[in-house]
């Protein structure tokens, strides 16, 4: 099969909606198929991906430690927009240390998380061949 | 008469919260749950907005909601208060009227 | 009033939550409306995944605890295909998906559920 | 039954979603009731009683004209948000003539919208004692 | 990929006329993927108003008539209760609800869709 | 290599369509169909953002949305072009890839 460019665009804030766990389910399914995949997480989506969070309180299952396995499947390009972070009074820092193995580098550990302005992250947007959103 | 206002809509993805600022009277009370909840944190675009209403309105926000997104209570705006659901209910109680904003 | 399907929307698990806490506070529920696409909170077709919330079963549990009046609007079911027996038959149809603890009924039954409580509580998208 | 003032706030275009057709169903449900309804249009709920509306682009059923009939069961009171028009780039003109009958005046054609401003709808919607929106 | 479900939001209707159009110009549709509440443009016990638009009732008929690969995404169809016969059998359950022309699978299919057409569009909320 | 983003919300409901707006690249189209057909119209509070799009992206809406949503075509901000479902599907052959904007 091709090999194409996927980006998996998160723009909803998880346990709302079901777009954010659905989402990564669509994620995870694609590594099976050895493409070219990309996450971006921009407006309300950044709370996908924020640390600490407790779903004991609202009965929900909590799927953000998923996230920390994509590195196993080699899915380890998710753009972060910072502007989006910013307008909601957060910083790199409130995420989660999302990290993959290198295996052309000694499995060295590396961040999967690309901050990229709104500007870059246009560009990356730009040469993706097929946008998937929720 | 008191109305509890009730907003469920992120004041970054929608207008919903914005327009129950502007349509609550002072002595209302306003709750953030679901998504809203995200909109209490200080610092962010919206917090101006939100603490103009804390002049003369009650804000509370569903904490299971806001600890949910990743959000500690210790970054919420100062005045806003942290209810869980048996919150909610008194809230209900305690107004005599409840309108959501959907 | 619940007007959002369970999954999707939150709502259905806020309004879950929300009525419990009334239940166990000792208020009396006269009546949980559900509108729009909250009529598929009644289907028994439903399983999700073992570790998740069985929203639907939940609501049936509830109902059946607590004697709950758990109405689907009539015209927003069969617009979104939740069916009783009764309805189902009269449509026609060969299979109906409602669960136990809800019954179909009409609109009027949100408008009489609103004058006869002391709050009406909208859960909704 | 006792009667209670009912407010059916409207805050959402109609065809996108089918909020507006239900809320209207509920509407018309209501007046069999008795009871003291009013409407509140405000945000994009005003585009549900613009003049004009043409459907057939989109194969739904077109449901504007039913509230022209709104009058003949005795729901007069339309409010509309004088903000949410002139944001929108409309005026009270872009809307429907909606009319009641006044009985006690001779069956006189009176209107049924009110326009108020953001100030004085606020007031409206604080005397309600049951407020549904959808 | 069609995210919601007919009637609440427009993208179920908007999709349908899409489809309409691409086929007249002559293109293929590789697949239709019916994801989140989207499933539930698959049930056959819908039964709108007559002078609505039947949306479930016009996408089994388009799939008659063009042969289209009309396919629900599994894991959603269990958490919202959309069944076939094959399904609501291994799940133990009494009735199944799906509507002829389309077909329960994985999410594999919407990735392999995406991969095989020129031209992957979602419509949703 | 151009993209075509579509966009289905409201401006005056959702933030999205801005988003979307801050986003678009020199050279794509942007697609306004079911509540963003509202977005068209002249002389609103969202009218002068879009007119800026205008300067180096196509623009359209789909004619029945606009129409049924009761805004006469001559409302429209000038540059803005109508288009039907055979022209939602040409502009999907004409850009290489498209995006949705929820």
């Amino acid at each position: 099969m091709a090999t194409k460019k996927f980006m998996f665009v998160n723009r909803k804030a998880p346990y709302g909606t079901s777009y954010a766990l659905e989402s990564l389910e669509v994620v995870l399914i694609s590594a099976a198929f050895d493409q070219d995949v990309s996450l971006a997480f921009l407006d309300d989506g950044v709370y996908q991906i924020t640390k600490g969070q407790d779903t004991t309180g609202i009965a929900q299952k909590n799927f953000s430690k998923a996230y920390k396995a994509l590195g196993d499947y080699d899915i380890n390009k998710l753009y972060v927009e910072e502007e989006s972070l910013s307008e909601r009074g957060l910083t790199q820092d409130d995420l989660m240390d999302l990290v993959w193995e290198d295996e052309d580098d000694d499995w060295a550990e590396k961040p999967s998380i690309i901050m990229v302005n709104r500007e870059q992250l246009s560009d990356v947007m730009a040469e993706q061949e097929v946008t998937l959103s929720f | 008469m008191s109305m509890l206002h009730i907003v469920n809509k992120s004041p970054f993805e929608k207008t919903t919260f914005g327009s129950c600022l502007n349509h609550a009277k002072a002595g209302d009370s306003i709750l953030m749950i679901e998504d809203a909840a995200v909109g209490a944190i200080k610092g962010s675009s919206f917090s101006d907005q939100l603490s103009s209403a804390l002049v003369d309105k009650k804000v509370y926000v569903l904490g299971g909601d806001l600890a949910a997104r990743g959000i500690d209570q210790s970054r919420m705006i100062d005045g806003i208060e942290l209810v869980d659901y048996a919150g909610f209910v008194d809230l209900t109680v305690n107004n005599e009227t409840t309108q959501s904003w959907l | 009033m619940v007007n959002e399907g369970p999954y999707q929307h939150q709502s259905a698990d806020s309004a879950l939550n929300f009525a419990r806490a009334v239940l166990a506070q000792g208020h009396e529920i006269f009546r949980i409306f559900f509108y729009h696409d909250g009529v598929n909170n009644g289907t028994r077709l439903s399983v999700p995944p073992a570790d998740d919330r069985q929203i639907q079963k939940e609501w049936s549990e509830l109902s059946k605890e607590h004697n709950l009046d758990l109405v689907i609007c009539i015209a927003a079911a069969q617009r979104r295909g939740l069916m009783d027996a009764d309805e189902a038959k009269r449509q026609g149809l060969d299979a109906d998906n409602i669960t136990d603890g809800f019954r179909i009924s009409g609109l009027g039954q949100l408008i009489e559920g609103s004058i006869e409580s002391d709050r009406t509580v909208v859960f909704g998208d």
